[in-house]
């Protein structure tokens, strides 16, 4: 597989300014997605895994966010540098976004065809008739049973899964070269959550997209992706190929996380591995690595200074000091 | 949609009912005697007496109350014993002038204070957001009777623009005519509507642009601009809506005042004039008319929802 | 199978669905429609299913937080639904709650102190001296400082706060506790924390647990045994280690092969069920299942199975085995 | 969505439009009418029927469709002939003939003659009359109590019997109520008579939009002098400025009810003309005669003493009404000056108080209405008199009262009253002196049967009031009614502030208007420039 | 937005020592307009309090001859009223009525309201049914209408005038309390007290009831002006407080009549209640936004 790069972020900083203070919600983060690729970022809540993804189509809210250093070099140009004009030709056409919540995020008071069919209008400067012809197609591609009917139905006429069908089609509908997936399922059952994911992997493999997915799920990303960036309090902790990370996790956070998970193959009833502590405050971050308090292993290092994404075995990456010192 | 409608329509009739009950209750509990005002100080005890049999006053509460009821389901609203007219000609063409000022003053409220709310929204801290935001504060924040006062005080006095009082140049009628007169009543009613009209779809608006949908569509590639238009506005109207409804209700009511200072042949002077002369017939069919205007109102408000929102169904 | 702690008996709760003004009943929903098992002393019983399966209402029927259609709940032997108001009220003591949403469970107005006297006070039990004594015990027991009393809920994280509501579970001592999704609303980090602190707690106290999750993986992890739901009625009921090795209802099966497993070594076959969860308002007739059933036969469609057992420890609903 | 929303905006518009449309009902007719004025008035006339008149919006705007059978001279409550050219009174007093003008016609085109005469007092005092029910009389006693019988002698003459002698009669007349109305009208349009008046006045009714206006034209075919003024424009303008900024702004040319200080301002002006006439009216507080402490004569001559009632005139009143020396307004014939008068004198107030037994004063209960008929300034007098009583020890508390409730409170049998002090105002009918003292202060017209409110009674004064009012010749009545005048003044029931001016300010183009003691506009005679 | 927004969100977690009422306090003090408006508030009533010791005269002395003193001429720093009397002592003392006549009006209809709907949100059914038909017959009134409907009935006057418009308010704040109560009522935490064996009326008002309180304290703040308004519109059709009696909206109608010759005479008391009025909403802006931070930003 050629690893050619589509999305190039480089020490990213997306801060927020509150009353209380500043939030380093992305502080300092690299990464690359390549052509036809999926990567997948994990993290919990307060990681900055999503500001990440709403950072790179520039649509943090702001007041209070900002994009205060970095760079987003996507098909060889910095999305940071182009004007507000520039960017809404780019989303939704080259690169576009689904959304944790299907609920929340359809607009209630318009027609699911019509928010299809507005991205074709967008960007493909189709006629209405045109546009919601090719938005009912879009429906059937994702799986909807009579969409024609269905292109009409108001979002709330719709079960979580098909809305989340509809937010692909929306997102798809430009044939996107990127496609950010935050939380796509998460708000799914078990079997819903297959079904979805099960349609992103053929329409990738159809269209080739690249796939940028936000998830906490570490099921999920063992499923879908190909490589993993592990995210732990604004910065990145881990980065490498997914079999590796998942055989041999370097980071302790990456290995409680890990553990923490029942497991089906588990035996019942044993007492799980788990971390410690609660995610720190993020006006507050401890000095030095981020994760030190938590860590069963830290040591005065860790509590000084803050260690650095290096590169380990192969492919993969990981910000510890632990690590440096084995090596 | 048709049955929700019937339903509604039926609704209506235990709620005028309690209405009906309550207005006449409190107006024959009130002291103070028909009879005494129409024959007025001078009349003697005996001719006080023999009124008072004529206008059937000295029968038991209950039984007025069923004799009034049961000629106004037969279209009869007895006659005003003030103004000796038939009450119910009388208070429709009243109202009639009270609805055409409600509603100007509801269109220049509604027009205003969106146009106000939607402008400040989109330009959050701007000039004119902190300019409108302390207008609509100051609107909020006069009493209407004075703000009408004031009106006349500049427009009609100082600068002797427009006429301030009455709907109509003498011997004339018709909407032209009307125009001057009803721009300074309006504007005094509108102004309080306007200003929560105002900040009620500002702060909504910045409510809406925070939901997860503005977002996507904001992903989807749609301007600011955009997707506050197309996708923002709806959603954000439905709260308004609500508030509108009800600042027609206070339209209604402030309608009272500002046709007292502008001489604006409403039911506001009637009403008041009604309830110091102990105008039973009177008073009871005003309040009974504006309150089913009111509560249709309200029923247009709900209907008005099912077209903005089309997650309530009614069926 | 007398010696049970908690027997339910075809329980059964219809929400009437209402409409317009004259609020005339235009149907029900069949939230729960026809519900037994039974919890013995100590044990775990998982209860899984996907959202709208009626595994939330089935807890709070136990609980008698809702009055039931028709059935009986049978705890210690004691009919609850024939239990008048006092009567109920002691026996509350025995029976708890753990929630899901740790931001809605707690009164934000209270301190956690207040919040875990609560119960002591509702049932009169001690002075003010000792029901302080026992908030920090329970504080203590829970895993949180006895200077935490002395705080709002909303400053705390919602893994202190999910201990905070444990604490005031086991306030009054109670025999039974239903967990309704514990952890669903937490962080994963987190959810290992809590679910250790509630296997620990149960071994410590002998607790009884009804543990409702729709996280498969998880209710496997605690449960001794797993009832798999299905629109409002329970499919299979299981020992755990017996209903993931083996499987028998063709939905049961397709629940454990769309768990996601966070290793990307293991490739299974899955299946993939199409379409959405028929409303509870209008269940299929039949198995209710027989419209997504990947093995479905056409006495499916006429029938409903009944839940038979098919060995000693194991009870499933399908035609498939009858 | 913004579309629709805007068409949401045009239905709303529409619809305004259609109301407006609807509200108006009537065809355009042209501003520039140089033989038209606008009236402001008060507030919009209760009725257009005469007989149910009892305000003087009515009066003013409908007064002069109709003529009575005789009519005031101008500024002054003397008669003169109306429809009836001449009358013969009977030796006994009982008896009123009336010779009818001939060739009179009402405005429906009906004639005029003795049985329109008897139809129109029938209909009030008959109660089997077939129109009786066409309306409520509230003059009707008051004005035709002590009529017998109405009779048709011919088609021009008519006998009108009283039950008993009563001087005044012919004076009653000349009010309202015995305006004389087309039948073949009141057959027509029955209840609705009230807004489609018929009578025989200089003026003819053209319409009236209820709330707006009342318009009334010149009757090219009346009788008497046509009126130059074609069209009159009756408005109701309630606010007392905005009447004064329609007034100044041109959008009026006549109004009534200047405020005191504005009165001052428009007179300095200059672009006006202010027409003044003292009125028939009488500003009092009335005093319990019946029960302590205003039983004793000296506490009520005190507490006269201790008011400025020149203060009261010339500072609230600003000179809006005439300070009074008794009961009867200078316009009333036989009133006099030569009373005993009460001066602002707190010195003498405070001795008379001690030689009554209340060196130290005492508290009082002040009852004034919020606002009423004739009733002027009530809370700022009401304030005026509290603050001058507290000066001499008297503690008023003033408790308001809407005026309904008022009368109420105030028209009560003497002993079912626990009245101490009160105002009130009184109103002449009909200009005769008998309609001020004999049913406001004689004995007999104690609540409920009259309006003797302060429960005066003094034997003497009684007896020379019941005297008066069987004398038919003025110069007889006269002696008696100042002989009374002065013995209510020594034992002063009253504190009489003032007798209220009407004032009435007018675009300087209306020549020739004159005010009438009855507040009646009598616009016949004046011009336009 | 609002997924960001919990990230950033997360609040101080454990270290905090904060209440939420001095959190409150906290974000309150920042809002400078509030802050401004809690001032003027507080010295108006400071005033209207220490009236009798911040002016030699007497609110009820008429003093003929010295009608309509322009301000600042015979030791009048507000001049004369057309009574003579001094409008600076008659605005202090008029301040005690106005502002307690807000308060006072809010008060009532707040208690009154909140009775209504938390039984009505709480107990649902038919109890519901009964209390909120009520209220909707008392919301088909406009409430102009309805205030002076009240007051043909119990007479004008002050206090009068306080229970109509306070009658008026009843069915807003019930609808209000009966809406966050339907809400709560589901929360789990009721749950929790039901399940711990709680009875209704402890549910009722030591759960429900404070947590009720704060959209109603934000709503009775931006009330008690409305009300303040409304009682001066009611003196104006001379329903309201009766003459003398220095209330603001008695003196702003009694004082139009002079607008031309003594502006001051109306202008002073409608600029105190606009003032009054401004504050209060200053103040419940400021407050709604510190309970609800998410819509400030």
């Amino acid at each position: 597989m050629e690893q050619q790069p589509l999305l190039k972020v480089t020490n990213l900083k997306t801060h927020f300014f509150t009353d209380d203070g500043v939030v380093p919600a992305v502080d300092g983060v690299s990464f690359t997605v390549n052509v036809g690729e999926t990567l997948a970022i994990v993290g919990e809540s307060g990681s900055g895994k999503s500001v990440t993804s709403t950072s790179i189509l520039r649509l943090v809210p702001s007041p209070p966010g900002r994009i205060i250093d970095g760079s987003i070099i996507f098909e060889d140009t910095d999305l940071l540098g182009k004007t507000e004009d520039e960017m809404q030709r780019i989303r939704g056409d080259r690169i576009s976004m689904i959304f944790q919540e299907p609920m929340t995020s359809l607009n209630p008071v318009h027609r699911v065809g019509e928010q299809i069919a507005e991205a074709y209008r967008l960007h493909r400067g189709m006629d209405k008739h045109e546009a919601m012809q090719r938005a009912v197609r879009m429906l059937e591609r994702v799986g909807i049973p009579s969409p024609e009917k269905r292109a009409g139905d108001f979002p709330h006429q719709l079960s979580g899964g098909m809305r989340q069908r509809v937010m692909i089609a929306i997102a798809l509908s430009c044939r996107p070269a990127l496609l950010i997936a935050d939380e796509p399922t998460t708000a799914l059952d078990v079997t819903i959550q297959a079904q979805i994911l099960d349609l992103m992997r053929k329409l990738q493999e159809e269209s080739r997209t690249s796939i940028l997915l936000i998830t906490h799920d570490l099921g999920v990303v063992a499923e879908m992706a190909d490589r993993v960036i592990v995210m732990y309090a604004g910065k990145v902790v881990e980065e490498g190929d997914v079999a590796a990370i998942f055989k041999n996790p370097l980071h302790p956070y990456t290995r409680g996380l890990l553990g923490s998970i029942p497991r089906l193959d588990w035996r019942r009833r044993t007492i799980l591995p788990s971390i410690e502590g609660v995610v720190p405050n993020p006006l507050e971050f401890p000095t030095g690595c981020r994760f030190n308090p938590r860590c069963p292993d830290a040591g005065a290092k860790c509590r000084e200074s803050e260690p650095a994404l290096k590169e380990m075995t192969g492919s993969q990456k990981v910000a510890c000091w632990l690590m440096e010192r084995g090596c | 949609m048709l049955s929700y409608l019937i339903k509604r329509l039926l609704y209506l009739i235990p709620v005028l009912f309690g209405v009906s009950v309550l207005v006449f209750g409190i107006m024959h509990l009130a002291p103070g005697d028909p009879a005494q005002v129409i024959l007025g100080p001078k009349a003697t005890a005996q001719s006080l007496a023999k009124l008072r049999a004529e206008l059937g006053l000295d029968q038991p509460v209950y039984k007025q109350y069923l004799n009034w009821m049961a000629n106004v389901l037969q279209g009869d609203w007895g006659r005003s014993i003030q103004m000796k007219r038939e009450v119910l000609p009388l208070v429709a063409g009243r109202f009639l002038n009270t609805l055409v000022l409600t509603l100007f003053a509801a269109l220049l409220a509604i027009s205003v204070g969106l146009l106000a709310g939607i402008v400040s929204a989109t330009r959050q801290y701007s000039v004119f957001d902190r300019v409108s935001m302390v207008g609509a504060l100051v609107g909020f924040c006069l009493p209407v009777f004075w703000l009408g006062i004031i009106l006349q005080f500049i427009f009609g006095l100082k600068l002797n623009m427009l006429p301030v009082s009455g709907m109509h140049s003498p011997g004339h009628s018709g909407f032209a005519d009307m125009l001057p007169f009803i721009i300074l009543p309006a504007i005094a009613l509108s102004a309080e509507p306007a200003a929560v009209i105002a900040r009620m779809t500002r702060s909504s608006i910045l409510e809406v642009i925070r939901q997860d949908y503005i977002r996507t569509a904001r992903a989807k590639g749609l301007s600011q601009g955009g997707t506050i238009w197309h996708h923002a506005l709806k959603n954000a109207l439905i709260p308004v809506v609500t508030v509108v409804g009800m600042q027609i209700g206070y339209l209604l009511a402030g309608a009272v005042l500002v046709e007292m200072v502008f001489s604006w042949p409403g039911i506001g002077t009637l009403m008041v004039n009604g309830i110091i002369a102990r105008d039973f017939p009177l008073v009871q069919g005003i309040i009974l008319l504006v309150s089913t205007s009111y509560v249709l109102v309200n029923l247009l408000v709900d209907i008005l929802y099912t077209y903005l929102d089309p997650r309530i169904t009614y069926d | 199978m007398s010696g049970a702690l908690l027997e339910v008996k075809d329980v059964k709760k219809h929400f009437p669905i209402k409409r317009g003004l004259m609020s005339k009943n235009a149907g029900c929903i069949k939230a729960v429609d026809g519900v037994s098992f039974s919890v013995h002393k100590g044990e775990t019983l998982g209860l899984v299913g996907e959202s709208g399966c009626g595994k939330s209402t089935t807890g709070r029927l136990v609980l008698r937080l809702l009055e039931p259609t028709s059935g009986e709940v049978l705890f210690e032997d004691k009919n609850i639904y024939r239990l008048s108001f006092n009567q109920m009220r002691q026996l509350r003591r025995d029976m708890q709650i753990i929630f899901q949403d740790p931001y809605a469970s707690l009164n934000p107005r209270l301190t956690v102190e207040d919040i875990i006297i609560e119960p002591l006070v509702i049932h009169g039990i001690g002075d003010s001296h000792s029901r302080r004594q026992r908030v920090k015990e329970m504080l203590d027991l829970v895993g949180l400082s006895s200077y935490h009393g002395s705080r709002y809920p909303h400053e705390f994280s919602g893994g202190q706060r999910q201990r905070i509501g444990i604490a005031r579970a086991l306030a009054l001592n109670p025999k039974l506790i239903v967990c309704d999704e514990p952890v669903s609303a937490l962080d994963v980090s987190i959810q290992s924390q809590v679910l250790n602190l509630l296997m620990q707690l149960q071994d410590m106290l002998k607790l009884t647990y009804i543990f409702i999750a729709h996280g498969l993986n998880v209710v496997k992890h605690v449960s001794d045994r797993v009832g798999v739901m299905y629109l409002g009625k329970i499919v299979e009921i299981a020992d755990s280690e017996e209903l993931y090795r083996n499987a028998m209802h063709p939905y049961s099966q397709a629940l454990l092969s769309a768990v996601p497993v966070p290793d990307p070594e293991i490739k299974r076959e899955r299946i993939i069920l199409t379409g959405d969860v028929p409303s509870p308002a209008n269940p299929p007739t039949g198995c209710r299942f027989h419209t997504r059933c990947p093995q479905c036969m056409d006495i499916c469609r006429l029938e409903e199975p009944a839940l038979r057992p098919v060995s000693d420890k194991y009870m499933v609903a399908c035609h498939k085995y009858q | 969505m913004m579309k629709k929303f805007f068409l949401v905006t045009c239905f709303i518009l529409a619809a305004a439009l259609l109301l407006a449309g609807c509200g108006g009902g009537g065809e355009q007719k042209s501003t520039a009418d140089n033989s038209m004025i606008v009236v402001g008035l008060q507030a919009e006339p209760a009725t257009l029927d005469p007989h149910q008149m009892q305000d003087y919006n009515s009066t003013r705007a409908g007064r002069e469709i109709f003529n009575t059978l005789v009519e005031f001279k101008d500024e002054s409550t003397e008669l003169e002939p109306g429809l009836a050219t001449s009358w013969d009174i009977s030796e006994d007093g009982l008896e009123y003939v009336f010779h009818l003008r001939q060739g009179v016609k009402f405005h429906d085109g009906t004639p005029f003659n003795a049985d329109a005469v008897k139809f129109s007092i029938d209909r009030q005092i008959d109660p089997k009359h077939p129109f009786h029910d066409t309306g409520t009389y509230p003059y009707a006693d008051f004005t035709f109590g002590m009529v017998k019988s109405v009779d048709v002698v011919d088609e021009a003459t008519v006998k009108i019997t009283l039950k008993e002698k009563f001087a005044p009669f012919l004076a009653n007349m000349a009010m309202p109520a015995a305006c004389i109305v087309s039948p073949t009208a009141v057959e027509k349009y029955g209840k609705d008579f009230t807004k489609n008046p018929v009578g025989t006045g200089p003026y003819k009714f053209v319409s009236w939009n209820p709330g707006v206006e009342v318009i009334v034209e010149a009757n090219p075919d009346y009788w008497g002098e046509k009126a130059k003024i074609q069209k009159i424009v009756y408005k109701p303008i309630i606010e007392d400025q905005a009447r004064l900024t329609e007034l100044e702004s041109g959008n009026v040319d006549f109004i009534v009810n200047i405020p005191p200080d504005d009165l001052a301002r428009l007179k300095a002006d200059g672009n006006y003309a202010i027409v003044e006439q003292p009125g028939m009216h009488v500003w009092y507080t009335a005093m319990n005669c019946q029960k302590p402490p205003f039983n004793n004569v000296k506490v009520r001559q005190a507490v006269n003493y201790a008011i400025n009632k020149e203060s009261i005139v010339k500072n609230i009143l600003k000179d809006t009404g005439v300070p009074a020396v008794g009961p009867l307004p200078p316009v009333i014939w036989s009133q006099t000056s030569d009373v005993p008068k009460y001066d602002y004198n707190p010195e003498k107030a405070r001795q008379l108080l001690a030689e009554a037994g209340y060196p130290n004063g005492f508290d009082v209960t002040y009852w004034v209405p919020e606002s009423g008929s004739g009733m002027q300034q009530p809370v700022a007098m009401a304030t005026a008199i509290q603050s001058d009583l507290a000066k001499v020890g008297i503690n008023v508390k003033i408790q308001t009262l809407e005026w309904t409730s008022y009368l109420d409170k105030v028209f009560v049998p003497a002993d079912k009253s626990d009245m101490q002090m009160h105002q009130m105002s009184w109103i002449g009918d009909n200009g005769d002196p008998d309609n001020f003292l004999y049913i406001l202060l004689s004995g007999e017209q104690w609540p409920e049967a009259g309006f003797n409110d302060a429960y005066y009674k003094n034997d003497k004064v009684d007896q020379l009031l019941k005297q008066a009012r069987t004398l038919s010749k003025q110069e007889d009545r006269t002696p008696l009614y100042q002989e009374a005048q002065k013995l209510i003044m020594e034992d002063s029931p009253w504190v009489i502030v003032d007798h209220e001016t009407q004032i009435v300010a007018m675009n300087k183009k209306i020549k020739g208007f004159k005010l009438h003691p009855t507040g009646v506009f009598r616009f016949e005679k004046a011009s336009l420039e | 937005m609002s997924s960001t927004g919990s990230e950033i969100a997360v609040k101080p977690q454990g270290t905090a020592q904060r209440t939420k009422t001095r959190e409150l306090w906290r974000r309150l003090k920042k809002d400078k307009f509030a802050v401004a408006g809690g001032i003027v508030l507080l010295t108006v009533i400071i005033l209207g309090i220490a009236a009798p010791l911040l002016t030699s005269y007497n609110p009820y002395d008429a003093v003929l001859d010295q009608r309509l003193l322009p301000p600042g001429t015979g030791g009048h720093l507000l001049g004369t009223d057309q009574m003579g009397r001094d409008l600076l002592t008659r605005l202090f003392y008029g301040a005690r009525i106005s502002v307690m006549v807000g308060f006072v009006a809010v008060a009532i209809a707040l208690f009154f309201g909140i009775i209504v709907g938390l039984f009505a949100g709480y107990y649902g059914g038919l109890v519901d049914t009964i209390f909120m038909r009520g209220i909707d017959i008392l919301m088909a009134f406009p409430y102009v209408l309805l205030a002076i409907a009240i007051i043909a009935a119990l007479g004008p006057g002050l206090f009068q005038a306080m229970i109509a418009i306070a009658i008026v308010g009843i069915p807003y704040y019930a609808r209000i309390v009966r809406g966050t109560v339907l809400s709560l009522r589901e929360k789990e935490f009721v749950e929790a007290e039901k399940a711990l064996g709680a009875g209704n009326l402890r549910i009722i008002f030591k759960h429900i009831l404070p947590n009720t309180m704060a959209p109603i304290i934000v709503a009775a703040t931006l009330d008690v002006g409305w009300m303040i308004i409304a009682a001066a519109g009611l003196s104006f059709l001379g329903l309201g407080a009766q003459p003398p009696t220095a209330e603001w909206g008695v003196m702003l109608s009694e004082g139009r009549n002079f607008l031309r010759v003594a502006p001051w005479v109306s202008i002073f008391p409608g600029l105190c209640i606009f003032i009054v009025v401004l504050s209060l909403n200053l103040l419940g802006d400021g407050l709604r936004d510190a309970l609800d931070p998410r819509l400030k930003e």
